[in-house]
């Protein structure tokens, strides 16, 4: 049952994500745009490549969507509202994640196409940068918390959320989660001005309809995941709680894709040496604080 | 429950005796680290069913498989930066081919 | 107890395949990726197992280790897209030899052994994470620090290694280009 | 494998590896098009490289063959698409000139302003593109929109849009990361020949992709000023040669740099003609930006150059 209501909200969350971005992009709100586009990538030709790596060409796309919706799994909505409520939920998080890196190397790999293959290489580098502040910010929440569960998480953050309570870590997490969603301005796999496309570059038809439809749960489950660690989860006046809990989720995913749109894609070298140089210290030093807080504060 | 506790054994066992071979086969260095990484594997296959089936009040248990995933890190780490130096120095990682390291 | 073996046998299986897989691939990326996904089969183990923590740490950490691994095997070989089909192994005869041994004494080893008495119940998952903290911090923190300590001094002396050696030519030739 | 990687180039970290040469263009997102930039990539690094144009013009004239003034006038600016009124005004100088026509002062204004207005049109054109290849959409769909308007505009509509072209330049001066991304990226060698145009005027600066934006936008914000002082645009329309004959030379500076046409004619017809542009001269630069580049930071290189492809010769 939960899982049917989950898998609903995420699907209804996606498209109104993509009704929202062909609205910024077009300026036409047009609410059935995106399903008949989507629908027409099931007519269109699906061409495949040259020598591909079959098995990477064809599993990638639907491993990235995969790992979008375990990373969802554990993501509470309500109080009771959550497909698994695992002891180390905020730990689990991370390790589906860290499988978008691997969906993206094999799509860069299986096409067997220069553009995809350094779009999938470039990734592993942005992951070398932003890995560390998505893993050291969710240690403070934890540590708050002091729980890995990710409903103990939104409870801990009853009354004050940790937007508040770590301005620091919420920042750090919100631009790594950009990071991991390879959202602009960290396309750098994607980077249509400079890979034509990157990873998405060789896929078409179906594949591109599964890919397009991952990235974007992608963005929904971090953004989902933002609103929990950070946002107060399902906390909110008035309206039930799984509504609150939609409302925030939307709204960050939103405003990731609208801080893409007013800035130029970062570069390679600039993004590792601030996220290490900048980044690291950082979240060590909210980790201190949070710490600090925990112990003082009663 | 010795079943599981067999089923688990077995499968260390397997993974290691793949490693050992793959170890020993292979000619370039990265593949040897692959077949050590899966000896680890059977090992931390070990560990685990240990803790759980044995002696599941003590933690040390747990802790030394941790210590075993940082040994698997420790060599990847060490492993790759010695690729990396004799590469630079020979223009190649394969071990038919490194006979200057003969003592 | 019968569905822990199973799963815990499914898995075990998965995981000797990909193994498999990992020297019989001509193909480098794959093979680099099958051994990612021996590792999250044996990953998918601990969590059959009852031992949730090491399991998602287990899958959370292979995955970036893995991916590393596959980008060094596309520079350090000669053929990485295993286009060619060349053969890269030597003394098999020795190395099946010496792999059949190892695993056939370490089976013997695991039917003949008496285990003792076996536990039937496994503390909950929120109870070991906690428990394992404590032990961390606790008894073994001498140990836990060590282990932190010697990685990083690996990866301090990696990076050594693998930097270019500074002469003066090439660090005159690198002010240049600054 | 010593054998394989022993005659392998080495890369500037000192490893070798297998090079790959990969095409960008001649239809491609980040780059105009009709430009094919052939870069040798190791890894995300370029090793080298170069531009060809795939849609460049034909230097001279065919022999023997005379062109009517009026269609060697039509057929220039249609071969310029990017800077049709530029060109159109240098053939049509370059006739007059031959004919001995005196210059008219009245015509003169209004052509000077027509040749602003392209300047600020084609500045905004390459604004969209270089928002398009750093992924910056606002830029793109703000600088495409006010180019379509400016082509469009009177002298009266021109100055009502005076403000909005002064917000988008401070709104560039504020954007995040977009200093970071230009500065120190595409820097020309010091006393690099045959720069004209915004790049010259630019190396006098940094030299780099972020002094070229500046300008770019200076440039925009001088030509409204002019066009303010001075009325109202009209397209060059060549004057009544009769049917004079002689040779004759013309310099426009176009929004991409200085264009030379020299011409003969003969009885009202155009018999032989010489054509030297900017872009022809800048095409030549783009293997020494390249170089050594991450693959982004060349493009971006590439990029500042505002190489038009139609106007290189071939």
């Amino acid at each position: 049952m939960n899982l049917a209501v989950v898998l609903v909200a995420l699907l209804g969350s996606v498209w109104l994500l993509a009704v929202i971005e062909g609205w910024t992009t077009t300026g036409r709100l047009r609410l059935t745009a995106t399903l008949l586009s989507g629908l027409a990538y099931l007519g269109r030709e699906s061409i495949v490549p040259r020598t591909p790596d079959r098995i990477f060409f064809e599993t990638a796309p639907v491993l990235l969507l995969i790992v979008a919706v375990l990373g969802a799994a554990v993501l509470p909505l309500a109080p009771t509202l959550v497909i698994a409520d695992l002891a180390t939920g905020a730990l689990f998080i991370n390790a589906a994640l860290a499988y978008v890196l691997v969906a993206l190397i094999m799509a860069g790999w299986g096409p067997n196409g220069a553009y995809a293959m350094i779009g999938g290489w470039r990734f592993l580098g942005q992951l070398i940068a932003y890995a560390m502040l998505i893993v050291m910010p969710i240690t403070a929440v934890a540590m708050r918390a002091e729980s890995l569960v990710t409903t103990v998480i939104v409870v801990s953050q009853d009354g004050l959320w940790n937007i508040v309570y770590q301005p620091l870590g919420f920042v750090l997490f919100f631009i790594a989660a950009m990071a991991l969603a390879f959202r602009a301005p960290f396309d750098l796999p994607t980077a249509p001005g400079e890979l034509g496309g990157g990873v998405d570059a060789e896929y078409t038809g179906v594949r591109l309809a599964v890919l397009r439809l991952a990235r974007l749960t992608l963005v929904i489950t971090l953004a989902s995941a933002t609103t929990v660690f950070y946002l107060g989860g399902w906390h909110g006046p008035l309206l039930p709680p799984w509504a609150w809990s939609l409302i925030k989720t939307l709204a960050v995913a939103v405003s990731m894709l609208l801080a893409g749109r007013y800035l130029p894609r970062i570069r390679e070298a600039d993004l590792m040496r601030w996220c290490w140089i900048l980044g690291i210290p950082l979240a060590l030093l909210n980790i201190i604080v949070v710490g600090l807080l925990v112990l003082v504060v009663p | 429950m010795t079943l599981v506790l067999i089923v688990a054994l077995v499968t260390g066992a397997i993974l290691c005796g793949i490693g050992v071979y793959g170890a020993l086969s292979q000619t370039n260095l990265v593949m040897i680290m692959m077949g050590v990484e899966l000896i680890l594997a059977g090992a931390l296959v070990n560990l685990v069913a240990f803790w759980r089936f044995l002696h599941p009040e003590s933690y040390s248990g747990q802790m030394f498989v941790l210590v075993v995933m940082t040994v698997m890190a420790v060599e990847m780490a060490v492993g790759f930066g010695v690729a990396i130096a004799r590469f630079r120095a020979k223009g190649s990682v394969e071990m038919e081919e490194a006979g200057d390291l003969k003592g | 107890m019968y569905a822990q073996a199973f799963f815990v046998a499914v898995f075990g299986l998965a995981a000797i395949g990909f193994g498999v897989v990992v020297f019989r691939t001509s193909s480098m990326v794959r093979s680099a990726l099958a051994l990612l996904f021996s590792q999250t089969a044996v990953g998918c183990m601990f969590l059959a197992m009852q031992t949730e923590f090491l399991g998602v740490l287990q899958i959370m950490m292979m995955a970036t280790e893995m991916s590393i691994m596959a980008i060094f095997m596309v520079m350090f070989m000669m053929d990485p897209g295993g286009m060619g089909g060349m053969d890269m192994t030597h003394q098999k005869r020795f190395s099946i030899g010496a792999g059949v041994v190892a695993a056939g004494v370490a089976i013997v080893v695991a039917f003949w052994a008496d285990w003792g008495p076996v536990t039937a119940e496994a503390p909950d998952a929120a109870m070991q994470t906690r428990a394992l903290g404590m032990e961390l911090l606790g008894r073994s923190m001498l140990i836990f620090e060590t282990a932190g300590i010697t990685i990083l001094t690996a990866m301090i002396a990696a990076t050594a290694v693998a930097i270019p050696v500074q002469t003066t030519a090439n660090s005159a030739d690198k002010e240049d280009t600054e | 494998m010593i054998e394989v990687t022993k005659d392998l180039p080495r890369s500037a970290d000192g490893l070798a590896m297998d090079w790959m040469e990969v095409p960008f263009g001649p239809v491609f997102p980040g780059l105009p098009g009709g430009l094919k930039l052939t870069l040798t990539l190791d890894g995300d690094g370029v090793t080298e490289g170069q531009a060809t144009s795939l849609v460049g013009m034909i230097n001279e004239s065919e022999k023997g063959k005379e062109i009517d003034a009026e269609t060697f006038i039509e057929r220039l600016a249609s071969a310029m698409p990017l800077a049709s009124v530029s060109y159109r005004l240098l053939a049509c100088l370059a006739i007059e000139r031959a004919a001995g026509l005196e210059n008219d002062s009245a015509t003169d204004q209004a052509r000077a302003v027509a040749l602003e207005c392209e300047r600020i049109a084609s500045h905004l054109g390459w604004l969209a593109q270089t928002g398009r290849q750093l992924g910056f959409a606002w830029l793109t769909d703000r600088a495409a929109t006010l180019q379509l308007e400016i082509r469009r505009a009177s002298g009266k509509r021109l100055l009502e849009l005076t403000p909005a072209l002064h917000a988008l330049a401070a709104r560039l001066g504020r954007t995040p990361l977009l200093k970071s991304r230009l500065k120190g990226i595409g820097i020309l060698p010091s006393g690099t020949a045959g720069l004209s145009g915004p790049v010259a005027r630019a190396a006098d600066d940094a030299g780099d992709a972020w002094a070229r934006l500046w300008q770019r936008l200076d440039e925009i914000i001088t030509s409204l000023d002019y066009i303010k002082a001075t009325g109202e645009p009209g397209l060059p329309v060549l004057r009544n040669i009769g049917r004079g004959s002689g040779t004759g030379e013309a310099t426009v500076e176009t929004p991409r740099g200085e264009a030379q046409l020299s011409l003969i004619l003969e009885h009202g017809q155009v018999k032989s003609y010489r054509l030297d542009t900017a872009c022809n001269h800048h095409i030549g630069l783009v293997a020494t930006l390249v170089e050594g580049r991450e693959l982004g930071d060349a493009l971006v290189a590439v990029g500042s150059l505002d190489l038009s492809p139609w106007e290189v010769l071939v």
